[in-house]
C-alpha cells in the first residue's frame, strides 16, 4: 500500500472518516449475518472485500452534487454516501421508513432523490445505460456534476453495458463507470465471462480511458476515481475504472460458494481482507493508534447496535398502501 | 383550426410542446436531419438543436434508458421507437426499469417520459414493420398507454402524454400517418385528457368498441350496417391503460351487444382485457356475448399483398362480425 | 413412482433427456457447479460435461441467440433465466426471432428450444425475483407456454416441451420448487402431452379455473367450500399456449360459473383471454359473469412480508370470491 | 487495387465467376429499381457500393459446408451462395415459390436450409449472437464448418453485437463478423453511431483479431475471410472484419439520402463505385477483355430479364397459406 505522500489531496481527517465507513459497513454486516441466522433478515449481500474500494471511489466525490447509480453489493458505498447505519438497516428489515423504497425493495436497491442516489434494481446492468443519460442531463446543465455508476465484472456482459458506454462515450457524458470485479458472477468465474485481455481493457474499443487499480489500495482507487471525476468536470468525457477486490462471502445469503470454489483459493482470499489492510496501514503510516482504533470500533459498535435496535422495532409498512405510487396521483 | 394529416399532428404537438417548455427533448434514430423515417419530428432539428433532437445510436435499449435518465434529472424526453416491432430490445428498460421508478422508490422519484413507435400493418411492411405492441405494455402497471387515430387525438393526447407525470407509450397507427386527415386546434386548445374514449357514433343495437386504425373501418361498417338497418355504436378507445370503462358499460348498458375490435393477433391481445371486464361488470346487461374481432394467430403480417390483405380486418369482415352479433 | 419435490422433477426430467437424446444440453447462469440457484441442474455438469450443461455469460439475450443457434443446428437446447423477472432484455430474440423463425421462412427452418424461468413469488423475492410473465408470452403466436404445478406435470411436460417441435417457454412456480412434493413416474411413463388442462376436483356448482402457485391454493379453498355446501370444479390449465378451451367449456357447460384465478396482475393478464374466451363461447350456458381472481395492478411484489401478503392471493380471499361466485 | 500476384490461391476462373456475380447483382438491382418506379415492386434495399465486398467475402467460404447469417443489404451475397437471379426476383415480388419466405418478408430476408443460409429477419443486431450460438454448435460438431455474419455498423451499437463477439470469443466459435461499414445509418453518420476508434478495433475488446480493409479491394476483402475462415477451421476462434464501403444508393427505397447529405459527398462517392473499378482492373491485369466483358454484360442481362419475366408471371401465395406454419403440425 502507498504512502501518505501520494495521498493526492486527502487529508488524515479524510482518510480517518473513509475508514469510519469501513468499519460501520463491516460491523453492520456482521450485524446482519447474525440476524439472517436468527431468522430476522430475510436476505443480504455482503460487500465484504469491496469495502474499501468503495468507500476511496466515493471520498473522491461530491455526494450532493454529484450522482450515484449504485448496484445491490454498494452497501458501503451507499454509507459513504450519506446512508446512516440505522436507515440501511430499516431496508434490511423492510421497514416503512426505508428511505430506499419503504421495504417494497431487498435491501440493495439503494435510493435517495435528496442525495442524488438514483434509485436502483436488481436487474443486473440496467443501471449502466440509464447512468449516459443521466450524465447527458448533467452535461447539458453544465454545471460541473457528474454521475458515478457501479457494476460488477458480470455485468459488463449485459448488452446494456456495450450500449451504455457507446453512448457516453459519443457524447462525452460526464460518467465514471466503475467496475467491482471481484472475478465471479455468482458461481460464474471471470474466465467463462469476460472474454479477451479485462474488463479495463474494454474501454480502449470506445475511445475512453480505461483503468485498472487494486480495490484494496484505498489510495489507488482514490486517485483513479478523482482523475476520472477531474475530467468528467472538464468536459472530457467518460471513464472506465476496473477496481480488483474480492468476494470474501458468498454472493448472497442464499447461495453458498464453497459448492462451486476451490477451498484452498477461499483460504487464501481470507487472508487477503482489505479492511485489516486498511488498518495496518493507517497505523503504520501513523495515521491511526492502536487506542484511537479501539476507540472507533467501540462508538461504530455502539452505532449499529442502536441502528438494529432501532429498525427492528420500526414499524412494517401498513398494507393498505400496497396500491399508492404506482402512477402519481395514487 | 388547421387541416392536418396525424403525422403533421404529431409533429405540430412536439413543436408546440419543445417552443412551450425548455425541458422537452427529442431522441431516437434518424429524428434529426431526417426528420424521422415517417416525418414526425422533420423540421425540430434545424428549429431546437442537435441536442434537443438527438440522432441516437441503433439501440433501442439504450435510446430508452437515456430517456429514463433524462427524466429522472427533470427533463421530458420524448423517445422515438422507429417501428413499434424495434421496442423489444427496451423491453427490460421499459417494463423493469421506466415502468418500476415511481412504486419501487415509493414515490420518491419519478419517470415523465413518451415513448413513441409507429404501429400496426396494413403498409406493405412485413413481418418487422407491422405489429401491434399494445398488449405488451398494457399489462404493465406503471405504464400509460395511448393508441389515436385522429389528427386532433393524435396532437391532443402527445401533448397530454408529455405532460404526463408518467411515462406514456404512445403508438400511432401508420397506416393513418398521411391518409387519416382532419381538422386540429393550436395549441392549448388542442389538448386532450388521457383515459377517456370517444363516442365516435352513437348506435343503439351494437356497440363497437376499437382503436386506432380500425376506428375507421368500424365507421365504414357501421354506416353499411345502418342502412341494413343495424344501429351500431362506435366507441374510440383512444387510451388503452387506464381505458375508459364507464364509457364502456354506458354504451354495453344501453345496447346489450358488444363487440371489441382490434388488429392484434387474437389470443392474449388488448382486446381480451376489454371483452373480459365488460363481460363481467355488464353480464346484467349482456343480450349477447361480448365478441372478439381481431387478427389471426400468424406471429405477424406477411409482405405480399395477398396474405397482408388476407390478415388485416377489413370493413367486410368487421360488418360481418357486427351482423351476426347484432343477429344473435 | 419415486416421491420428489417439483424442483426435481425437472432435474430428473432433464437427466432423463439429456440420457435419452444427445443432441439435449443445457445452458444458463450458473447452470454449471453451483446446478443453478434453485438446485434444479444440480448434477448435470458433472455427468454430462461443461459443454453440454454450460454456465454462460450474464447476458439474457445471448442465452436466448444461443439456444436458438443450437436449435437450427439440430441441438435441443434447454436455456434457464435464473428468473423469469431477467427473461426481458431476451424478449427481442424470443418474440422477433425465435417465435418467428418457422413462420418466416414458410416452414423452411424451425426452432426447437425450451426456455425455462423460475416463476411467481411468495418467496420474499420482492419486485425483482417475483413477477408472472406468462401474459407476454401467451400473445406470441410461435411460441408455446407451460406452466405446470405439481411435480409430475412439471416432469411429464417438460419432457414433453423438450421434444416438441417448437419452442416453448416454460415457467416453473418457484414457491413451489420445495413446497410440492408427490409421487413421479421414471421414463417414458412420465410424459405428458402439452396443451391438456387437468381436472384436479370435479364439483357441480362452480368452475375454478387456474394454474400454477394457485391451483393448490384454490384446491384449498374448494375444500373449505365444500363444507359449505358449495362444490367446486377446480382445472389447472397446466399449458397456457395452447390452453385447453373443450375442458374449460365443458366444466362451464356443467356449473355455468367459472372464475379464473392467476397470480398476474389483473389487467392484461393472461386469466383475461381465458376469461373472455369462455365468456364469448360459454355465454348460453352462463348463469353469472366469468369472474376474474388475480393480483392487484401494482408493477410487482414488494419485499415486506406485510406487503407481500397484502398482494398475494391465498385461500381467504380466493375462498371468498368463489363464495361470491356461487351465490350470484 | 493488388495484382495477380497476391491472388492467395484465387484463380483466375474463380475471380471471373466472382466478377458475374457482381453484375448480376447491379444488373438485378437496376432492373429491380424500374420495377419499384413503375409501381410492381413495393420495396427495395440496395446493395450499391457493397457489391465487391460480398462477393470477395463469399468466395473466400464453402457456401453447402458453412453457414450463413445475411443481413438485409447483402443481396450480392445472397447471389454468391447460390440464390438464382430467379430466385431474388421471386422474393421482390412477394410470389409464393420465393424460396426465402414464400412472399412472407420483405425481400433482403435471406433463407435456404439446404444452403445453409439461416432465415435472417428485419430487426438489426440479431443475427449476431445467433451466429454465435450456431458457432458452438459447429465447434462441437467439428466438421471443419463455420459461420459468416454480416451487418452494418450501425447494427454494433446494438447490445446483441456485444453479447455475440463475447461469447463467440470466450468459446473459441469459428465464427466469421463482417461489418460492412458504409459510414451511414439510414441518416445517422458513424461519428454519432460508433465511438472511438471504429469497428475494427472493438476486436481486441474480446482479445479476438480485428481487421480493417478496403471493401472495393477485391482481394484484400478475400484475404482477410479467408485467412479469418482458416483460423475459425483451425478451432482459434472469431474474427472481426471491418470492410469498408460506400451506400451509392439512399438506405431504401422509402429514403432520400439528398435530404440529410452533402450533394458535393455523393457526387465524390458515386465516382468510387467498386463495380467498374473491379472491371478496371480486371481487364488492366489481363484477366478480362473488353469483348468477353460485353458478351458477359449481355448475357447477364438476358439471365435478369428471363429471371424478371419468370418472376413477375409466377403466382402469389395462396392467402389460405396465411395460417400454416405457425406451429409444426399447421
Ligand atoms: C438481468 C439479470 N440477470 C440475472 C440476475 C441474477 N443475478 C443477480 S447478481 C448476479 C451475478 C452478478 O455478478 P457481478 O455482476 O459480477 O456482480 P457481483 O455480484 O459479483 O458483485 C446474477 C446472475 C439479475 N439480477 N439480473
Ligand atoms: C432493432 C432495429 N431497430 C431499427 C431498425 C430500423 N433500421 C433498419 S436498417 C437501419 C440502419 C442500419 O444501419 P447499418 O447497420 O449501418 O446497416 P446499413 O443499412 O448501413 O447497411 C435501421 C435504423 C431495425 N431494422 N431494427
Ligand atoms: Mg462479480
Ligand atoms: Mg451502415
Amino acid at each position: 500500500m502507498s504512502t501518505p505522500a501520494e495521498l493526492d489531496g486527502l487529508t488524515r481527517e479524510r482518510v480517518l472518516w473513509a475508514y469510519g465507513i469501513v468499519l460501520r459497513a463491516r460491523y453492520l454486516d456482521d450485524r446482519r449475518f447474525i440476524l439472517n441466522r436468527a431468522g430476522k433478515l430475510a436476505f443480504i449481500i455482503s460487500p465484504r472485500g469491496h469495502e474499501v474500494a468503495q468507500v476511496a471511489a466515493i471520498t473522491a466525490l461530491q455526494p450532493g452534487r454529484d450522482r450515484f447509480c449504485l448496484y445491490y453489493r454498494d452497501f458501503a458505498a451507499a454509507l459513504a454516501c450519506g446512508f446512516t447505519p440505522e436507515e440501511l438497516m430499516l431496508s434490511a428489515f423492510a421497514r416503512a421508513a426505508d428511505p430506499s423504497s419503504g421495504g417494497r425493495q431487498t435491501p440493495g436497491n439503494f435510493g435517495s432523490r435528496r442525495r442524488g442516489i438514483i434509485i436502483g434494481s436488481s436487474a443486473v446492468g440496467t443501471q449502466i445505460p440509464k447512468a449516459a443519460g443521466i450524465g447527458l442531463a448533467l452535461k447539458w446543465r453544465a454545471e460541473g456534476a457528474l454521475c458515478y455508476v457501479s457494476f460488477g465484472e458480470g455485468a459488463t456482459s449485459q448488452g446494456d453495458f456495450h450500449e451504455g458506454l457507446n453512448f457516453a462515450a459519443l457524447h462525452h457524458c460526464p460518467v465514471i463507470f466503475l467496475c467491482e470485479n471481484n472475478h465471479w458472477a455468482i458461481s460464474v468465474p471471470e474466465a467463462r465471462q469476460v472474454a479477451g485481455p479485462g474488463v479495463a481493457a474494454r474501454a480502449a474499443a470506445y475511445g475512453i480511458p480505461g483503468v485498472a487499480v487494486a480495490g484494496d489500495d484505498f489510495l489507488a482507487v482514490h486517485a483513479a476515481v478523482r482523475a476520472a471525476a477531474e475530467r468528467a468536470r472538464r468536459g472530457e468525457g467518460p471513464t472506465l475504472i476496473e477496481a480488483r477486490v474480492l468476494r470474501l462471502q458468498s454472493h448472497s445469503t442464499d447461495d453458498d460458494q464453497r459448492a462451486y470454489r476451490d477451498p484452498a483459493e477461499l483460504e487464501a482470499e481470507a487472508a487477503l481482507d482489505p479492511v485489516p489492510r486498511m488498518r495496518a496501514w493507517l497505523l503504520a503510516v501513523g495515521w491511526l493508534t492502536e487506542p484511537d482504533d479501539a476507540r472507533f470500533q467501540e462508538e461504530v459498535a455502539r452505532e449499529v447496535e442502536a441502528a438494529t435496535v432501532a429498525a427492528e422495532a420500526a414499524p412494517e409498512p401498513d398494507p393498505s398502501t400496497l396500491t399508492r405510487h404506482v402512477y402519481a396521483d395514487g | 383550426m388547421a387541416d392536418r394529416t396525424l403525422v403533421q399532428a404529431i409533429r405540430d404537438a412536439l413543436l408546440e410542446e419543445m417552443d412551450r417548455d425548455v425541458r422537452v427533448c427529442v431522441l431516437g434514430q434518424d429524428v434529426g436531419l431526417k426528420g424521422g423515417v415517417f416525418k414526425a419530428t422533420e423540421g425540430l432539428q434545424p428549429r431546437f438543436g442537435p441536442d434537443r433532437v438527438l440522432d441516437t445510436p441503433l439501440a433501442e435499449s439504450s435510446i430508452a434508458a437515456v430517456a429514463q435518465g433524462l427524466a429522472l434529472e427533470g427533463y421530458r424526453p420524448v423517445a422515438e421507437m422507429q417501428f413499434a416491432d424495434y421496442i423489444f430490445p427496451a423491453f427490460n428498460q421499459i417494463v423493469n426499469e421506466i415502468a418500476k421508478v415511481r412504486y419501487r422508490s415509493n414515490g420518491d422519484f419519478s419517470c415523465p417520459l413518451v415513448i413513441r413507435a409507429p404501429t400496426g400493418g396494413g403498409v406493405r411492411g412485413a413481418l418487422y414493420h407491422s405489429q401491434s405492441v399494445e398488449a405488451y405494455f398494457c399489462h404493465v402497471p406503471g405504464l400509460k398507454v395511448v393508441l389515436p387515430s385522429t389528427p386532433a387525438d393524435a396532437k391532443g393526447l402527445l401533448k397530454a402524454a408529455i405532460r404526463d407525470p408518467d411515462p406514456v407509450i404512445f403508438l400511432e397507427p401508420k397506416k393513418l400517418y398521411r391518409a387519416a386527415r382532419g381538422p386540429v386546434a393550436d395549441g392549448e386548445g388542442a389538448l386532450l385528457p388521457l383515459g377517456k374514449a370517444a363516442v365516435v357514433k352513437e348506435g343503439a343495437t351494437v356497440s363497437a368498441i376499437t382503436y386506432g386504425y380500425l376506428r375507421a373501418v368500424t365507421q365504414e361498417a357501421a354506416v353499411r350496417l345502418e342502412a341494413e338497418g343495424i344501429s351500431v355504436e362506435v366507441i374510440d378507445l383512444r387510451t388503452l391503460r387506464p381505458w375508459d370503462q364507464s364509457a364502456c358499460l354506458q354504451s354495453l348498458e344501453k345496447t346489450g351487444r358488444v363487440a371489441v375490435i382490434y388488429e392484434a393477433n387474437r389470443t392474449g391481445g388488448f382486446g381480451a382485457e376489454v371483452a373480459a371486464e365488460l363481460a363481467e361488470r355488464g353480464f346484467a346487461h349482456l343480450d349477447a356475448p361480448v365478441t372478439r374481432v381481431a387478427s389471426p394467430d400468424v406471429p405477424a403480417m406477411p409482405f405480399s399483398a395477398a396474405l397482408e390483405h388476407a390478415f388485416m380486418l377489413n370493413t367486410d369482415k368487421v360488418a360481418a362480425a357486427l351482423r351476426r352479433l347484432a343477429e344473435y
